[in-house]
């Protein structure tokens, strides 16, 4: 690039692209043209029939207005260019925290799509899904055997759906005690699932304080705990990425007083082959497979939830429950305790299927990923520590939580450097959350980073918080380096556009 | 690195654990294994299933012409290993992407507005369902019986604790919903009625009609789709509230069950009552268009326990995966391969109704399924069909109980005309040969 | 990106990248670490080996110095950012001329990995390679329709390689004739293998000179084509995209004097479906199955070059020759007076595969594709003519070449507006060849784009046209967009650098 | 657009063709197919060949582990579909990686400069020969009989007309190249020496000595590798003065022949008589590093028939393939799967070796191929194995008359154990059973 023209001057008289082609792409609505299509079907060897007749006018419809009509090469452009207006874990470090942004093994894109697997029906006889059967017996003993937990369902689709699934679960144990009591406790450092996942258990939500040290304040739990309250909804390590140290007094609390202990496990990449939720009382927990099990997240989604609970849940199992009979594997669908179903059909098994390959790959090494993960984010709170604000002082395990505090001083804000990052090459940490944390700056970098990718991170962090002083002005203006710069996210909400028209 | 943070072990890191929680030996784990033994692995369990069948099977899962092209693409490291788009500036590809996706299932189901995703049809469903109950302030539900049944378990699910009171609806001969039961009485306080269109017996139900009985007593129509092809020549739901789809028709793999994507779709006037993301258009400083995620005031990180839902993750990659298969399909493909179910369902089900004691169940109109009569029951048949390779008709008696030996039969344009007639040929010599 | 800086600006204290993480990607000797590594094999199931004591210290080597050592993910980053400075059919029109750049179609990748086709060996027994053999058999009958020859060798894996078979063949089909003869004659627009193939089948090279249209002067011919003279090499239609319109006179010259007419097929794509060259007197050629037949080009390579001939030339086909007996595939290795073998095992099968797959898709249809590459060039053409110098005005088929004749007035050649079609978002066309046209553009669409994508190219080639007027210095100092801007060739060469070192 | 171009039909604008040369009738080729048809015509295809066999083939062509990261990354369109990187500014992802290639080939070869790439180890070696052959103005070379045999046969296609006169030297008990008839009067006027390491049989040559005695009589010496892997433990050929190999073994499927990837290694002093492409660093006018093609008036698109090589279009992606597959398994890899192979083979000898009758030929040290006698026809055990779905060893007897009944085994690190010990069990079971 020539340094000395700015971009708009290159841009001159250039309309097809700003820059490069890609920097101009429009929507695929926009490039359709009649009569253009990108994938033929065999030809009908059955006689051809008029759906006019078949279905009734009334039942048929016309031309799909606006529909895209555009050839395949068009079709792979289009969304090969839209490809690299994006960040990926395939293009450098990813640091948000809570979201375990680790290597999503390439093996696994390939063994979910082996004819046989990928090809397989949910509904087809279970003699003929022995395969398929078996991948999720044996993913459900791998689980158990990291949990330490007696059971599990995999049917849930998401870390929230594992959360209702396991909060109906503590619903319907406490209703067969006789009382399925009215709340559940959450600190307010949690994740925003936990409490929406609540109120659709039919619970009320009653927040709770961490103390000053950001962790559960067993006093104060005590206080709260009483004969209404049907579990509480720990995260641990918590949002802090600090294991909840009284975690066995916090279950001897609420066993104590027949309330359970609920896990969000999504930070089991610090636990996973280290400790077990089984071992320190906790009662059931979830599992997100697209975090500790290396699953693509794929822009959002697809996920995979697991819920592992103890014995004492087993009845109230989601159906069909798998399970292994005489060296067969087999669905049972009739347990009348059941909770019933979350999902149709079997769950996330892709999914599912590549968390066990990733298991596989390991297999008791876990315990070094999790070394490797929690070893990470203490080298980078070591060399990050001069720099930013650490709101809690305590040991971190797979990620550390800084705070704004010191940049806000010069008018940056977490916001700031998260977008300023972009320019260094890096996808910003988690900002904003937890709530606890005003100004939050939530760094887990996972076991997948080298020495050599967290050093050069804690370099760009350490100029930006450098440039925060001596320019706050490039921070407070970052991203300079992407198509778009920051957006009117005020407007988008305002008047929403939520679809192209013509 | 240790020496940097001044800790002589890895195992110091752990010592915020209490002592007693720290696992001493590995875990009992298989493994580790090479990316050789992982295929290896992979592969033989391939070799224990209906590799190599041919399926009748469809009933809300079906196999459907997909390029590779789709599936190359979402394999690009870009869309396959990138977060939520939260950060707007780095993740222009899935949110431009993502406002495609809405744009066209807006124009298939023919409503104002759509998500980008739910999980599923069926959770699609429920939660459209829950959406119906705030925006009336109503809690009865009328749910057809021909609507799914596991996506009526999920509501049922779902709804158990939330003080929803749901009540089913039957069906006529002709496989529809029992509109005659929809009286004024019935549907007082009613939140929504529930249908499926085309429904679990594959007979199209009267959109417009349920519609304005369902309005006409204040309630909202709820309408699901869980054969999304269907919508190549089927009049879309434009007269519905509220539409709950499921996408896997749109070159997803049957993969045993998922990941798929449902989908709601709605009027703009209830958008903010909708679950799930939305992509909107806005600008930068620079007055360029670019996207971000919007309306984030219904979800769970801003909203918490006042949320329109407790949906997270969603299914973004296999919205990506539709989006693509649809441009590529395009206008006309799709209304094609609509026509070639349409075609190829009715060969088969003239092909099977020849052989003696078969008899179609339903007279309704139907896309790519219909429900069959046999002379005996059909777990017996299929046990016989899968010694040919053959995967039959799903027996309907394990959620009917008044539906045993009736079967549902499902022919997608993949299916070969040659497959079709095998089928017909074994099932009359499986009934031609007397019961043992 | 904030127009208001400049690059230079943005990327202050930006150790890790300029302007994204892309730009500043090392090699992945620079990023390697000792122990790291990407990938295990399973466990030795067998007795180790010391190799020392099984090979001997003397045949045992020790580490490899400077090999690298990196992770799984870190090689999946550093190949996905280099791949994002390449431009590629992908990304948009790539209308180099001669190189039929056309879209490859991706489900011939799927299919070349196959199961039973990626995974067999070409010296497994006929017997279990009955399919691998009526997938080039089959490719074989359809490369005959396409040309109307009468036999043809699969086995030359580039078209350089292909022309050197035809030449050899020739050779030995003129040995067989009793006399060799010495030379081969070729235009002045033909294709630098063209000579050089030559020269390794022990033939001079006479070159003759094109006359004023751009076409094979007749009378000359007649006057070159002594006793001396074993064929000549014609590309047609010709390096401009012009059909020899006298094809089949010299070939009735050549064949009166005993001499051959070899075919240079590599602009088949302007033919297919439309006139085979069986048809027009050509008795050797050799086909481009990475230009015409859609193979990707991989940067460079893969390709094929089959060669078809007429009856004549049959017994002198390298051996092994695919035939069908009885419904049997086989190969015959025992033909007397063959070439020989110009490659190890059977030739690019992985390449031949896909082509069969491209020819497939169309069948009759091809005829089709070529209407529309044709039609493609001419529109280009026709919306051209008024910004570019057009030296020889004869009717284009598949591509058609400007001059910069007029350009060079403001000081802007061939090769500015080249990289100057960069920053418009396309690939450039062919610069400097064909040697006949001084400054060149050769323009070759191919059927593959879109009305639309055409239009954008012609918008910006009439753009640059007057920014060679208004603005020169912008076009001559383009590419202003890419990672690089012009490199300095001349110092690469003086003191070449062609390794990484410590 | 016919419109704008001013015809009435695209028939117009072919009229520069004569008209009697102008296709009337469309071409009586198969198809068209849609992907599904296409998809389906492959795999019918692959479904007629040994898929499921257990393959003892070696013989130039290697079976060996691969990430399926390598073949994800070459399928990258930005890698896939781009052309030769003559734009260099919009080439750099191919330029680099083709450094980084050339790099790990001289680090593995141990030779100075590399090129990238030939066709493959074939015509890197006939073309290694015609480099000698103009380095030292001689026309002489003599050529191992332990030279791969396709190999050399190439070479006599590609010498025949060029005045090279080529003598074979034959081998000795070790399976190595007979060094005792290369004296002082055989080597006068030579241009080359020709071997491979290992050999044809699996056999290790000595380099440094033959070496010495080319260089002795003023040749050169040229090795060739056609199983790259053995580089992972085997010293490299140093002393040679050009090393033809090809990199099948890196990461590059079977695929029934190619392609592969053939690469030349040389001495800096020689590199402008190599043919093929060469990627070089260099700066731009602001000073950043980067790299073009150079050196190119070695090649034919400049220098015409006095090019060094008619070569033009190369195997630049395989290269790029095997470059990616290098740097995945990495210095300690390589090392590993070398001894792997090694550790495998001599596993699989010994057991050979216990069944009556088979023994070794050749005493030469061996790295994963070897060649066994058998007391019958190896064709008729390979018949016999086939139905145990083994492909045995490669017969000799066509290449080497002298040879008949001898078989080439090889054993690579993707050999499980069991299958070994099965391939000894059947051909012991087989050498019971009397010939009918
Ligand atoms: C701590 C925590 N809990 C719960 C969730 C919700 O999981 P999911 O997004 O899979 O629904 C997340 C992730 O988003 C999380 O970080
Ligand atoms: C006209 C022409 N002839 C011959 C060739 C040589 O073909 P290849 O590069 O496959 O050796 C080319 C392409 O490069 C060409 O354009």
């Amino acid at each position: 690039m020539n340094s000395k023209l700015t971009l708009e001057e290159v841009a001159t008289n250039v309309r097809k692209a700003a820059r490069h082609v890609n920097q101009s792409e429009g929507l695929i609505f926009e490039k359709s043209a009649p009569g253009k299509r990108g994938m033929e079907l065999p030809p009908l060897d059955v006689p051809a029939v008029d759906p006019a007749e078949a279905l009734g006018a009334e039942l048929t419809r016309g031309e799909i207005e606006g529909f895209p009509e555009v050839s395949e090469i068009e079709v792979i452009r289009h969304f090969t260019r839209l490809s690299t207006w994006n960040y990926a874990i395939d293009l450098g470090m990813y640091p948000l925290g809570s979201c375990t942004m680790k290597y999503n093994p390439r093996v696994n894109e390939f063994v979910a799509r082996l004819d046989g697997l990928a090809s397989e029906h949910p509904a087809q006889p279970v003699d003929v899904s022995q395969g398929c059967l078996r991948i999720l017996y044996d993913l459900k003993q791998c689980l158990l055997a990291i949990t330490g937990m007696d059971t599990a369902t995999l049917q849930p689709v998401a870390g929230a759906q594992g959360e209702l699934t396991g909060l109906l679960m503590i619903r319907a144990y406490l209703e067969s005690q006789g009382n399925a009591r009215k709340k559940v406790l959450i600190p307010d450092s949690a994740h925003g699932t936990n409490p929406a996942s609540v109120v659709i258990a039919g619970y009320e939500v009653q927040n709770i304080k961490s103390n000053e040290r950001g962790q559960i304040d067993t006093d104060h739990l005590r206080e709260f705990c009483t004969e209404d309250v049907a579990a509480l909804m720990v995260t641990n390590p918590s949002t802090l990425g600090v294991f909840e140290e009284r975690i066995a007094e916090i279950a001897a609390i609420l066993h104590e007083r027949g309330a359970l202990l609920y896990m969000d496990g999504a930070n089991m990449n610090a636990l996973a082959g280290v400790a077990r939720p089984g071992d320190f009382g906790v009662d059931v927990m979830h599992l997100n497979l697209h975090k500790t099990f290396s699953t693509p997240h794929g822009g959002g989604g697809p996920g995979a939830g697991p819920v592992a609970v103890k014995k004492i849940l087993e009845p109230f199992l989601p159906v069909p429950v798998i399970a292994k009979k005489e060296n067969r594997y087999v669905l049972e669908t009739v347990r009348p305790k059941s909770i019933g179903r979350v999902r149709a059909h079997s769950g996330n098994f892709g999914v599912l299927l590549r968390a066990l390959a990733y298991t596989l790959a390991y297999g008791p090494g876990i315990r070094q990923a999790t070394q490797d993960a929690v070893l990470n984010a203490n080298y980078i709170r070591k060399n990050l520590e001069d720099s930013f604000d650490l709101p809690y002082d305590l040991p971190s395990m797979h990620e550390v939580v800084f705070s704004d505090a010191r940049q806000k001083k010069h008018g940056v804000n977490t916001m700031d450097i998260a977008k300023r990052l972009i320019d260094y090459g890096f996808h910003p940490y988690t900002t904003a959350f937890p709530l606890i944390v005003p100004g939050a700056m939530m760094i887990e970098p996972t076991e997948s980073e080298s020495k050599e990718e967290c050093d050069l991170f804690i370099d760009a962090m350490r100029s930006i918080a450098a440039e925060a002083e001596t320019n706050p002005e490039i921070v407070k203006t970052a991203p300079h380096s992407t198509r778009v710069g920051r957006l009117d996210e005020v407007a988008a909400a305002r008047k929403p556009i939520l679809r192209w028209k013509p | 690195m240790l020496d940097a943070i001044g800790v002589a072990s890895a195992d110091e890191l752990f010592e915020s654990i209490p002592e007693k929680f720290r696992l001493r030996e590995p875990l009992p784990l298989p493994g580790p294994m090479s990316e050789m033994e992982i295929i290896q692995y992979f592969q033989a369990r391939a070799a224990e299933n209906a590799r190599g069948y041919t399926s009748f099977l469809g009933a809300g899962v079906y196999q459907h012409a997909r390029s590779v092209v789709a599936d190359a693409l979402i394999q690009r490291g870009e869309f396959l290993t990138s977060y939520t788009p939260y950060q707007a500036e780095i993740s222009q590809g899935t949110l431009t992407a993502i406002f495609e996706f809405q744009t066209l299932m807006c124009q298939l189901t023919g409503q104002e507005v759509a998500n980008a995703s739910m999980y599923d049809g069926s959770t699609a469903m429920t939660e459209a369902v829950l959406m119906a109950e705030r925006l009336t302030g109503r809690h009865r539900v009328l749910v057809a019986r021909s609507v799914h049944p596991e996506y009526r378990q999920v509501l049922a699910t779902y709804a158990k604790n939330l003080g929803l009171q749901i009540e089913e609806i039957g069906y006529t001969k002709s496989g529809q919903i029992d509109a005659a039961t929809l009286t004024g009485e019935k549907l007082g306080d009613v939140a929504a009625v529930v249908v499926q269109s085309p429904n679990f017996f594959g007979v199209l139900e009267e959109i417009p009609v349920l519609a304005e009985t369902a309005h006409g007593a204040g309630a909202l129509l709820v309408t699901t789709i869980a054969e999304a092809v269907s919508l190549g020549i089927v009049r879309p739901p434009v007269e519905a509230d509220i539409v709950a789809m499921e996408g896997q028709s749109f070159g997803i793999p049957p993969s045993y069950g998922g990941p798929y994507v449902g989908v709601i779709a709605t009027r703009d006037k209830f958008v903010r009552q909708m679950p799930g993301r939305l992509a909107g258009r806005t600008t930068d400083s620079a007055g360029r268009r670019g996207f971000v995620l919007t309306l984030a005031t219904r979800e769970q990180h801003i909203r918490r326990e006042k949320a329109t839902s407790n949906i997270c993750t969603n299914e973004a990659l296999y919205a990506l995966a539709a989006t693509i298969h649809l441009c590529l399909i395009g206008k006309e493909g799709l209304r094609e391969m609509a026509l070639h179910n349409l075609a190829k369902a009715k060969f088969a089900a003239a092909e099977l109704e020849k052989i003696p004691g078969v008899r179609r169940v339903f007279s309704g109109r139907v896309f790519n399924e219909f429900v069959l009569e046999f002379p005996r029951s059909v777990k017996l048949i299929n046990h016989a069909l899968l010694r040919e390779k053959i995967i039959g008709p799903l027996p309907l008696g394990v959620h009917y109980p008044e539906l045993t030996k009736r079967g549902l039969v499902c022919v997608t344009e993949t299916m070969p005309r040659a497959e079709i007639e095998r089928l017909a040929a074994n099932i009359k010599k499986i009934l031609e040969t007397p019961l043992s």
